[in-house]
């Protein structure tokens, strides 16, 4: 009809509104979720919860998760899983602990060694379970214990019995890598805004927040490079086709194994990511790092959208279910209920918000 | 030769094939589902691979597009015994392949789909993506090329019709070119229209020195633009022929695997 | 006035669920709101953020444990900084003036596990297993490590994970396997303690059984004289004493002048009936 | 009527439909599959739908047995207005049908995909249990009487061969019996010689008065056993023809939506 | 060929040995596994390990986690997980105290009481699944918090403030119903091999096993019951078919709705009957009963072969599923390992017994 239009408009569909196709994407559908969850607290929370200091105070847990949940995201669209991702957390943050405390190294080598080492590991699990044919679940369970095991066996060997590994912080203050990967960025401009007024500041004048933390802006980062690598590249491609159906992107020509291995490795990467930037930030490690962390980034990657049979899913739906989950587990403390009542809240938010996504992404889309 | 149909029939005989099997027996478990069957496609022709349900032709060709090893026997590519590890290795050294379950992933998008694998890129180093564009301008291209209009070429691959589904895998076979093509049913949920441009699509290739095998249920298909016909039954050869020394009710009949069929002839005019 | 407590401990763990009733009893006595906070898990990060996250709503006195000094002690810095009051409870009493807390109640894991194995040790004991129910939370393998040094004897750590009947198949096991052992230290009284004691009566062997930690169960079996003793940290007081000095710090600017220590007290046969009741309300 | 056949087609004009359905609709998000379509089904006919890749074919007979809801129009069952919820309300009202995707489950085994949803059992009360010999013999009794012999009835139905699949489903809808039988594109994967059978089952259910709607892209087939043909082009009707009434190229240029098809008569005949 | 052979033989197939005919059936793959861990704790474990003491010792804890293994597996058959079993545990064994304890109720109304009530909560699990079409894995998961906390605060209410109710064995001690529930089965049948002389008794003449824990009874009859429902009833076929393609089999006719709400209520119900079972052996139910135990529960099934994707698995193989995790983790006290490599024992182990189960079937059949 229009007369511009190259090609002639099908009488077999519908136009649809620009929302609708919105909510169809399945980066987009976390985001109503989100949506409710914040108002809910903005309902019931405490003011503070929604000022600078507050966001930035569940954004940061919500990084942490979301920079494992976007790895357990891409391997959950490669159609596998990896337990060991917490546990992975716990055993790199060890190694990267020996490596800057009791061997002294430097940041420049130690944060590649950790992830070197960490992708070795992530090869491991990966060439298991390609090699055997067994399900990812029970290999990397496998490697949750093994893991969590030798984290246990070596800080007793690090420090000579104690379960917990200090003085991380003195070791790398000075280092010229360490705003990389620890504190808050942009601290200049944070102290500016509070010389000037523009933001809060505690009673001595320091601004409340003194920046921006890093893993917040290293998660953002990784959000973006993994939805453009699965939306825009041949890798994405295949992680796709990996994950939808193996045998059939095998005999379509897809490296299906080159692509799990690799996917292994990423994930591996990512809680070594983790684990640096969090013993930087506490100065310590204990055996205890990153327990269940792996429960939770597969949560916060399914809140998204992923689905658990593989083949589908975004890294932007891990993005925001990271940060639905965050929300609610650091925003429940801003509210009044009582802590006994904790986990009935944070199960009825979890259900009622992917519930409420779902039900909407369905009312607009016009799906049965 | 017969001068009964409107194709170019390559006259292949002199050619040295370009894959040739010998004697492959394919076991799964205790199931054998080739028992040494021999096989081999010249540039140029189209070999019909032709046998009753179950006789074997899809374990076969999937032998020969790396997706099973053979158990037993031997495989000659341009005169060089070879075997490939995965698909992959058989479509680098030029087999395309349209498998008979279609191998589509139906979560996908049907450009996605059409591409995978393959992608089309542009850019450079890290800036090296996915050039969705002009895969979607080619996938909706090449379908009406075949007869499909479709709505969009980011409906997903489960949505889609059969006949359409398996468009997409054709369509995607032919368009990367290959030195052996190979069509495993293509036609089996073709609307008449679709059926013959694919007719016509496979008589194009081989006047190009594509060497194609085909396989069908159909006699008058085969008969179409088979040059030459090979026979499964149970696993094992029961021979080849040549176009025209056989005619359509011998064929049949070798198909059927020498076994008596339902009578309803009549409007069928011999053949089903 | 608004107080924040943030532990380490979960509000289902029996131990901790203790010392948020005298949390709740102290802000109802002395009239002030206490809400009480602790991370899903033994998590220094997380517990680190949930501390961040009270400091935020600026209250009028945090209470905090110190399991961690490295991983918390910027964020009770902070909230120093910030010009809130702090207490520390249970652990951390060596770190807690360093990191500006106004003062300590609690008793340091490390050494009432020494007093235990001492106790222990002074009944005859050579041999001895600690069932811990929660391998790499510090807390708990400081109370191993006290104890071991207090035992002298030879020390095995059993770990377990936090389910009684398989705490039971495991000391079964170990007693099963070393002849020698005579003795058994749970780390929590209903999760460990109990089974240990079932373990122990079926084995039919003469083992002392002692656990940290109050439960109804496991005091009527030391009143009936199947458990040596259990310690008690009196972590009601923990909670109890912290509020109530916040909250009394909050109106009237009142603050004793020293570390309070909440225990350890070792709770016998003579002892343990009394107190069965008040264990079975979440008091003890 | 024509005698072309040794088909005995019924003459059902008469009798009132078994089922009908009016003005049907049906949308998938923004997609319109179903844009008005009439059809019904009476006992002892045999009504085929035809038409082109994508027409709506699948999706209507889906309408029909239960799967889809339909966005618009009415269904009729024997006269009362009706829809299911389920196809499993479909099927005990006494609609059996043969999906074009045959609904197997390829992890089971042959015999537990023939009996699925209707397992035949033996024994009473607590000891009722699922007659496990009885359902393999009577499965490769079955298989056999459509001309597959299977190695065995605990085969995964993942690792039949296609037209042994489709077999499978055909079986299974044809033993339970049923006043209406839907067969989508039955003889797609089938051999000469099952298909044969195919066609004479169709004949024998027809003649003991069940209603069968047979959708096909043969025009051979379809006028071997049909006694009304309804053609559907982009979602839409195109109308329907008695037998006799329309001559196979006409049928094939309605199946072909009115458009063009690639040139290649010689030896197929006139219709592909 | 032979004259008695009914159908001619086929020249298609190999014959196979008998061997090669059980390896390929699921049930018995994880039999390899217990084999193999059984050979490993007979060489390096104490020999009180397989004592009759020892072996009953380690199939308690094997035969809880069983019973709700086999409820898992054959809701993982259907295509669906339950993530609040373990939270399932505690809410009901809290149900049931409450019952007993506060409500002086006699077994005879408690027992069937506690069945009734989780069956209603997995009935709403399953609902709300359906109904949503959100995967099985969110809503549990929503569950395991929700059903975790409602314990806590139901504990709270019941005691007046504590986390642990007691007095259920004084309460239950005289009940007829108790034998069936609690404690050791057959007693008189050991007391009489024990005064002959045929097992080992303490010093006093008591039976150093006074009896069969009843748990081991209900883990076996569980898993013969449910052997029995997959493989020889229609219900069985049902299960399969809806976790293998649940359109597929909601096409041919199997109400896949009401089969996976059904496996959702069996599997509360083996929660409730395993909270039952423990309360009454403890005499006492905390608010931490059951933790983690859905995750044992999955793990037991899949060591056993199911596939988390549906569709394929065994009860049998969770049987033996269950037993090798049991042993794994109770057998490992008997060795002389030091205990901080506990874990990587525990995951090494797991990983050993599957992979050489995955080995052995795989040369037995001869797949690829
Ligand atoms: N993975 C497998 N495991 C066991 N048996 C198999 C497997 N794949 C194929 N078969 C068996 O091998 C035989 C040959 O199958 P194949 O698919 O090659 O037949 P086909 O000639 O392509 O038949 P159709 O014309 O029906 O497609 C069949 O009887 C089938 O049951
Ligand atoms: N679930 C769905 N979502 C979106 N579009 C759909 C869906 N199902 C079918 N369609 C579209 O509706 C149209 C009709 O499909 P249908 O399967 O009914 O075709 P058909 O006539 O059976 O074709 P064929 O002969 O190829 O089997 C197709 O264009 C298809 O892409
Ligand atoms: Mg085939
Ligand atoms: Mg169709």
């Amino acid at each position: 009809m229009s007369q511009s239009a190259p090609v002639a408009a099908d009488e077999r569909v519908k136009s649809e509104p620009f929302l609708t196709k919105l909510m169809k994407r399945p980066e987009l559908g976390a985001m109503a979720g989100v949506i409710l969850v914040f108002i809910f607290f903005a309902i019931t929370a405490d003011a503070s919860m929604f000022t600078l200091a507050g966001v930035m105070n569940f954004m940061t847990p919500a990084a942490q998760l979301g920079i494992l949940a976007i790895g357990a995201a891409l391997l959950m669209i490669g159609g596998e899983f990896d337990l060991s991702i917490g546990s992975m957390v716990a055993f790199s943050g060890l190694f990267f602990g020996v490596c800057v405390v009791t061997w002294q190294l430097p940041l420049m080598a130690a944060i590649p060694m950790t992830f070197v080492f960490a992708a070795m590991v992530g090869a491991v699990n990966g060439n298991i379970v390609i090699r055997s044919g067994l399900p990812s679940f029970i290999v990397t369970l496998a490697f949750l214990f093994i893991l969590r095991g030798l984290s246990l066996v070596g800080l007793k060997m690090a420090t000579g019995g104690s379960t917990q590994l200090r003085g991380v912080r003195d070791a790398t203050e000075n280092d010229w890598l360490a705003p990389f990967f620890a504190g808050e960025a942009f601290g200049g401009l944070f102290s500016w805004l509070a010389a000037n007024g523009l933001i809060d500041t505690f009673k001595s004048g320091a601004p409340k927040v003194p920046g921006i933390p890093v893993e917040i802006l290293w998660f953002i980062a990784l959000a973006l490079v993994a939805t453009y690598v699965l939306l825009r590249t041949p890798a994405g491609n295949w992680i796709f086709a990996s994950g939808g159906d193996r045998i059939a992107a095998s005999n379509s020509g897809v490296p299906v194994n080159r692509v799990k291995v690799s996917l292994f490795m990423l994930t591996a990467c990512c809680a070594a990511l983790v684990a640096i930037i969090t013993v930087m930030d506490a100065g310590s490690t204990d055996a205890r790092r990153g327990f269940q962390k792996e429960f939770e980034a597969i949560i916060a990657a399914v809140i998204g959208g992923c689905l658990l049979t593989g083949g589908y899913g975004s890294a932007i739906g891990a993005f925001f279910g990271s940060i639905i989950f965050g929300m609610v587990v650091i925003g429940l403390t801003y509210t009044d209920f009582d802590q006994d009542w904790f986990q009935v809240f944070l199960g009825a938010m979890l259900l009622i918000a992917v519930l409420f996504n779902n039900a909407i992404r369905k009312r607009v889309t016009g799906e049965r | 030769m017969t001068e009964d149909t409107k194709f170019h029939h390559g006259d292949a005989t002199d050619a040295a094939p370009i894959v040739e099997m010998k004697n492959i027996e394919k076991h799964f478990g205790n199931i054998i589902a080739l028992a040494g069957v021999s096989f081999d496609v010249k540039p140029g022709e189209c070999h019909c691979l032709l046998g009753d349900n179950g006789a074997g032709k899809s374990t076969f060709i999937k032998t020969m597009s790396g997706v099973h090893k053979p158990t037993k026997g031997e495989i000659f590519f341009e005169g060089k015994p070879l075997h490939f590890d995965t698909p992959r290795d058989a479509m680098e050294a030029g087999i395309a392949t349209v498998f008979q379950d279609l191998a589509m992933i139906p979560l996908m998008s049907v450009t996605r789909n059409f591409f995978m694998g393959r992608e089309p890129t542009k850019g450079k180093g890290l800036l090296k993506r996915f050039d969705v564009d002009t895969a979607n301008e080619v996938c909706m291209e090449e379908m009406r090329n075949m007869g499909i209009n479709l709505r969009g070429p980011d409906q997903a691959v489960g949505t889609l019709s059969g006949g359409e589904r398996q468009t997409v895998a054709i369509a995607r076979a032919v368009y990367f070119g290959a030195k052996i093509l190979i069509l495993d049913e293509p036609t089996s949920a073709l609307g008449v229209r679709q059926t013959s441009n694919v007719l016509a699509t496979i008589d194009k290739v081989r006047s190009q020195g594509v060497g194609v095998v085909f396989i069908s249920h159909n006699v008058r298909h085969a008969l179409a633009v088979g040059d030459r016909f090979t026979v499964l039954n149970r696993g094992k050869t029961l021979g080849t022929a040549k176009r025209g020394e056989i005619t359509p009710e011998q064929l049949q009949d070798l198909m059927a695997g020498g076994q008596e069929m339902a009578e309803l002839e009549g409007s069928l005019g011999g053949t089903v | 006035q608004e107080i924040v407590v943030v532990s380490h401990g979960q509000a289902n763990d029996a131990f901790w669920n203790v010392v948020k009733n005298g949390v709740e009893q102290a802000g109802k006595d002395v009239g002030v709101n206490v809400e009480y906070r602790a991370p899903e898990t033994f998590d220094m990060v997380a517990m680190s953020q949930l501390i961040d996250a009270a400091v935020n709503q600026e209250p009028d006195g945090l209470i905090v444990s110190i399991p961690d000094a490295d991983a918390l002690g910027p964020s009770i810095e902070r909230a120093v900084a910030a010009g809130i009051p702090v207490i520390s409870i249970n652990s951390g009493s060596d770190v807690s003036k360093e990191l500006g807390a106004l003062l300590h109640v609690g008793q340091d894991e490390f050494d009432a596990g020494k007093a235990a194995g001492e106790a222990l040790a002074a009944m005859g004991g050579t041999t001895a297993i600690c069932v811990n129910h929660e391998v790499g939370n510090v807390a708990l393998d400081l109370r191993c490590e006290g104890f071991a040094e207090g035992f002298g004897g030879e020390v095995e750590v059993l770990p377990t994970s936090n389910d009684p009947s398989e705490i039971e198949s495991k000391v079964s096991a170990a007693l099963a396997s070393n002849e020698a052992v005579d003795t058994v230290m749970a780390l929590g009284a209903s999760s460990a303690g109990e089974p240990a004691v079932a373990a122990v009566k079926g084995s039919g062997r003469e083992v002392n059984v002692a656990s940290f930690d109050l439960s109804a169960n496991f005091l009527q079996s030391i009143a009936d004289g199947d458990a040596a003793f259990a310690i008690d940290q009196q972590q009601y007081l923990q909670g109890y004493l912290a509020v109530n000095f916040m909250g009394l710090h909050a109106k009237y600017g009142l603050m004793p002048g020293g570390n309070v220590p909440s225990g350890p007290n070792l709770v016998t046969q003579e002892k343990a009936a009394q107190v069965i009741d008040l264990s079975a309300q979440g008091i003890r």
